[in-house]
């Protein structure tokens, strides 16, 4: 599936928002008065088995793995029996889905689906405003249903100071076409939704599918599964226990960058980056890109100190097969020159001899060039990044 | 008349004791804004950079005449001290903070909306007119006056075009950050708007990002009449995505986001789309902009 | 022309599949209320004594040209119903039921204000213009047509006026429960205003109570030039009042709320103070009003 | 103290809010991040002397009732030692407070006063808005200052939808000259009040006094007393552990009719009175108050069935001595042809000799004088309420 960025990546998807698992969003839904099934989570066969055998069978397993597109890279599966539960679990737990390792499964029952619905809200860049998505054909295939059948899917957009009542949620409803007791019951869960985005202040908060259960709408509505994204920046504030946002990055290296407190991304090349903000960084990148393979992508933010630059440099050089560093800084916001005693006090402690390219200009920037090249950094004093990476490349030469 | 920033402008800090707050407002001072005042409530009474400190908005804007205001203030805060501001009269706010809420980005976007105030960031540089003044973070020292007009997604992108034109002597009118939240106070047809309509503009540069959708938006108002030429640099081409979850972006969005359809949307609309930075100079050499 | 309803007045009536709803439906058609449609979430398509439902308001407003909505809604739902109410461009609600909470009243009075829609309630028997219709609960048999206004703000004194009257032939021109909650959509002047400007009212009676402010405010009302005779009854001269905590409401408020207090007020205003309910009749006498 | 009647209390001042003992306001406050003494509530004496061992001497005994008023009438006792706490305390848990009982002492440290303030929010019937009220002269003397020193008091009207943030608090107490950091104290405190106003429904909250500590501002403030009386309409939805409404209701006859749905106000006369409506029931008692004496008012509101007027006579004849009933009932949102049904079955189960008159009029009044007459009650058919109680007169005379 080609996926296209998601609404408040941004340039930023590389700052991701803290993402729940399915079961955790589940038990959030069910604390909203959300109807969900019967679930346990399992880390181990025995475990799996043990719940299972107290839903009943047949059970669904379903791979905890913070990625969409779960389904089709056949992370869910259905066990009749012990024995081929017991199958299946240790091969989900030992497999990787999309490039993620599972370590945990949820076993759930099997709802009896007589259809299925979609309902997302998610913020929309643009207008500022909290979006509701709704459509009666839900499902793994419901960005196909966008664009082969519109009509089948609409959305709403909430006054965010105002918030989103039920009789919202019915004027939406109405207009697929909805009546009776499946509009109210669908509008009730959608009002309960918009509870749970608005109070842990989430970017994504989405049911898929949200089932209509066979033994009819007197059976009522079941959510089988749950998205939810929360807004790093309101962490501290949501009212409720909240996991560990650090814990769940897989990649150590990006978990020691959430630590120290910058962005940091993993990547398979040898060229180190440390940039004084996004915008600038994906530059670097992408002129680096065009010959060279960047090690990594990391990013200060406003808060440079001279701590702060030696933790970075200390992280970019833990990747191993490094050739050479950038740093690309501007003195606005960040005093660059406390930051060039951080980056020579790493040189000098630990005698680093890679190349080491500094383009930085702003507030202290003659300060910060003398710092650096006391340190034995290649100092650029011109403006262009490209001046920068002309001099990366005759140090290091083309890959 | 620049824009957003003029003579009759009368700045406040908020924000202004604190660390960042007393340092910028001197770079501020320097490069001549007319700072008035700073507001930081409970330390009414004290001064900053020579500036006064009040503790309230409404106290500032009686005493000062203030009509504009710089944040630094906490992101726990900016809620609060942006309708404190908006009640005030106030009717430009810089919130140049990281890390607010994006809930309370929309709710303070609304209410600006409402009460019919310009407001940019959050996680902005601010704005830069050269040689009237700034608000925000901008190193004055890269950016020397003319024609040229800059809004930019980014805070240091917006440094970097300004620095690669000023080496070259070629000026501009104005740099506005747009600020870097998924959700800003003014979206870029609005900026677009401001410089189209500026008669000290002959012409603007666009700096982008991958992901949402306003460089899409921004070349609609291209394409619907802007008479100025536009220049565009998009980052991101070479950014690894990160992993997507849920559907409902995709939905409302279709394929905006990538640098690709934003370069396409932007060229057709009559932009010229850089590859680099540096080709910026290219573009001025061929438009003959000094 | 009558106050609130007249000739052109299309009601919907909202909660109509409920008990109290079809029964109170059946009344006001019976009283030939034109009633429109009804509305009550998911049971769109049936009908309740000939009257069509609706699933929404906005559905119900589309086929029927309806212009009034009452409320026999469950009190829990009663804030949503109302948004849903004025965002169907309805602009005269009247709130029946009893027991929504306060906070909820503040917000939609707020609303419904700001929207310019004129509501009563809640906790009112709603209003009634003998030979025009009904909206709410009133019982039809004790009003008869004529040219006194009533504003009460209890339902069962509202009843006991117009019985009265009724009983010597002395008909009304409107009555009007006001909602005896202690914030109310419409307040006492308002709806005293109403009478004043209508041409087929005579002279108006305000059958208040103990506590709160509105017959002290309506006093300076009738002090500002109220031109037609009004006569009032302050029910709660031996009422028990509950034990107080608390110092807000009575620095707010200083002395208003009593009984005295009303009667003095209203006395000094110029309007004729009843003792007892009875009174009225010496009152309609005096004044020659029948 | 002349008490005029609250601002929410209405004619409904019958219709009681649920209040609050100070014990359990403090327990909010201290949720909500407010500061206050440390505390315990003791219903005997050892466990007074438990706590007050724990907490230190001198402590503060304060009788726990729901009125105001209480420490002028002797409720609040300083204990300077265990023998003089042992005293008091016996004294107090055996004694009323305004004709309350005392069940509960609240045991709490002594403040190190500097300074009173005054908080409170109340409902604002006439603009229906929240009232903000802050003064810098609290204590027991606040409505006194409130006529004599208006300068040291003000108010601000919020708007309930928006609510209320901290600068205008700051805005409203800059009014009374407070700076620094008591500005933001207060304005903190005031704030995390507003939102115990918001989140309980609250139709008072109240902290008198908002003491400054003689430690300093540095030592902050502290709420040492609170007052919040919640909205009973909204007791269901309050998402926190609420106690029991009807429990802490003294009277027993009042319990019941809070029990069975009706407001019922005991009193000390002999003619007990039945209306379907709390003005008509008013109304009726202003009538009969000229020459009788009420033994009770009881008003159903719009709930009539046959079964509750039949528990309405019941909970009327528990009343001792009395002479007559009254009931005064309109037929327009009540079937008040069933609830004559109720009283009637009552009159006959329990062969009633009391003379007991109703005018009813309204939707199905003529069944209704039927039924009624059938029971033997004496019917009015006229619209005045005098026409009845001139008939009571007949039947039992005048006192």
């Amino acid at each position: 599936m080609e996926v296209p960025p998601g609404p408040r990546k941004n340039a930023r998807g590389l700052k991701s928002p803290m993402r729940l698992y399915e079961y955790e969003g589940l038990d959030i839904f069910e604390g909203f008065g959300i109807p969900v099934p019967r679930r346990g989570v399992a880390d181990s066969t025995e475990d799996a088995l043990l719940i299972a055998g107290e839903i009943g069978y047949p059970v669904v397993l379903k791979a905890q793995v913070l990625v969409g597109g779960r389904g089709l890279a056949g992370g869910v599966k259905t066990a009749e029996t012990p024995e081929e539960l017991e199958e299946l679990s240790a091969s989900l737990l030992n497999s990787e889905i999309k490039g993620l390792p599972v370590h945990k499964l949820m076993v759930c029952e099997k709802a009896d689906i007589l259809n299925e619905l979609y309902m997302g809200i998610t913020v929309d860049g643009f207008s500022g405003k909290p979006v509701v998505v709704v459509s009666t054909e839900g499902g793994v295939n419901i960005e196909e249903t966008a664009r082969t059948s519109p009509d089948k899917i609409t959305s709403f957009y909430c006054d965010p100071a105002f918030g989103f009542f039920p009789y919202q949620a019915r004027m939406l409803l109405r207009r697929l076409g909805l009546s009776e007791r499946l509009l109210t019951l669908f509008a009730d869960v959608l009002v309960r939704l918009y509870r749970v985005f608005a109070q842990f202040e989430a970017l994504i908060a989405e049911i898929n599918p949200l089932v209509v259960l066979k033994t009819g709408y007197q059976g009522g509505l079941l959510a089988v599964d749950s998205v939810i994204e929360v807004d790093n920046s309101a962490l501290s504030r949501i009212k409720r226990p909240m996991p560990e946002l650090t814990e769940r990055i897989e990649n150590p290296l990006e978990r020691k960058g959430r630590e120290i407190g910058v962005t940091y991304v993993d990547l398979g090349g040898d060229i180190g980056i440390i940039s004084s903000g996004a915008g600038l960084g994906m530059a670097t990148m992408d002129i680096i890109g065009e010959r060279l393979k960047p090690a990594n992508f990391l990013e200060t933010g406003g808060g440079i100190t001279e701590e702060l630059l030696y933790k970075c440099m200390e992280l970019v050089m833990m990747k191993s097969d490094l050739r050479a560093i950038i740093i690309n800084i501007y003195g606005g916001i960040n005093p660059i020159h406390e930051g060039a005693r951080g980056v020579v006090r790493y040189i000098k402690e630990h005698k680093v001899k890679l190349p080491i390219v500094a383009k930085a200009l702003g507030n202290h920037q003659e300060e910060t060039w003398e710092i650096f090249r006391d340190g034995g950094v290649h100092v650029i004093t011109e403006a262009p990044t490209e001046k920068a990476v002309e001099r990366l490349y005759e140090l290091v030469g083309e890959e | 008349m620049s824009i957003l920033i003029d003579d009759n402008t009368r700045v406040i800090v908020q924000g202004i004791t604190g660390k960042i707050g007393s340092v910028q407002t001197r770079w501020m001072v320097e490069y001549d804004t007319k700072v008035v005042g700073g507001v930081t409530p409970g330390k009414g009474g004290s001064t900053v950079e020579g500036v006064p400190v009040f503790d309230s908005v409404e106290e500032a804007v009686e005493q000062t005449g203030a009509n504009a205001s710089v944040f630094f203030v906490p992101a726990a805060f900016v809620l609060d001290a942006f309708y404190e501001t908006v009640d005030a009269g106030i009717k430009l706010i810089v919130v140049v903070p990281e890390h607010i809420p994006v809930h309370d980005v929309m709710k303070i976007r609304a209410y600006a909306l409402e009460k019919g105030v310009f407001a940019l960031g959050p996680t902005t540089p601010g704005i830069l007119v050269p040689g009237k003044g700034k608000m925000g973070i901008m190193p004055g020292s890269l950016f020397s006056p003319g024609r040229v007009g800059i809004i930019s997604r980014s805070g240091t992108l917006s440094y970097e075009f300004a620095g690669i034109l000023s080496e070259k002597n070629i000026g501009q009118s104005a740099v506005v950050g747009m600020g870097a939240d998924p959700v800003v106070l003014s979206n870029l047809p609005d900026i677009l708007k401001l410089f189209e309509d500026d008669g000290e503009t002959d012409a603007v540069i666009i700096v982008g990002e991958v992901g949402g959708m306003q460089e899409e938006k921004a070349a609609e108002f291209i394409a619907n009449g802007m008479t100025k030429p536009v220049a565009s640099y998009i980052a991101g081409r070479f950014s690894p995505q990160g992993k997507r979850m849920g559907h409902a972006g995709a939905i409302i969005r279709g394929s905006a986001g990538t640098v690709k359809g934003k370069c396409e949307a932007l060229g057709t609309a009559g932009a010229t789309i850089l590859k680099s930075p540096i080709e910026v100079l290219d573009w001025t050499a061929d438009k003959d902009i000094h």
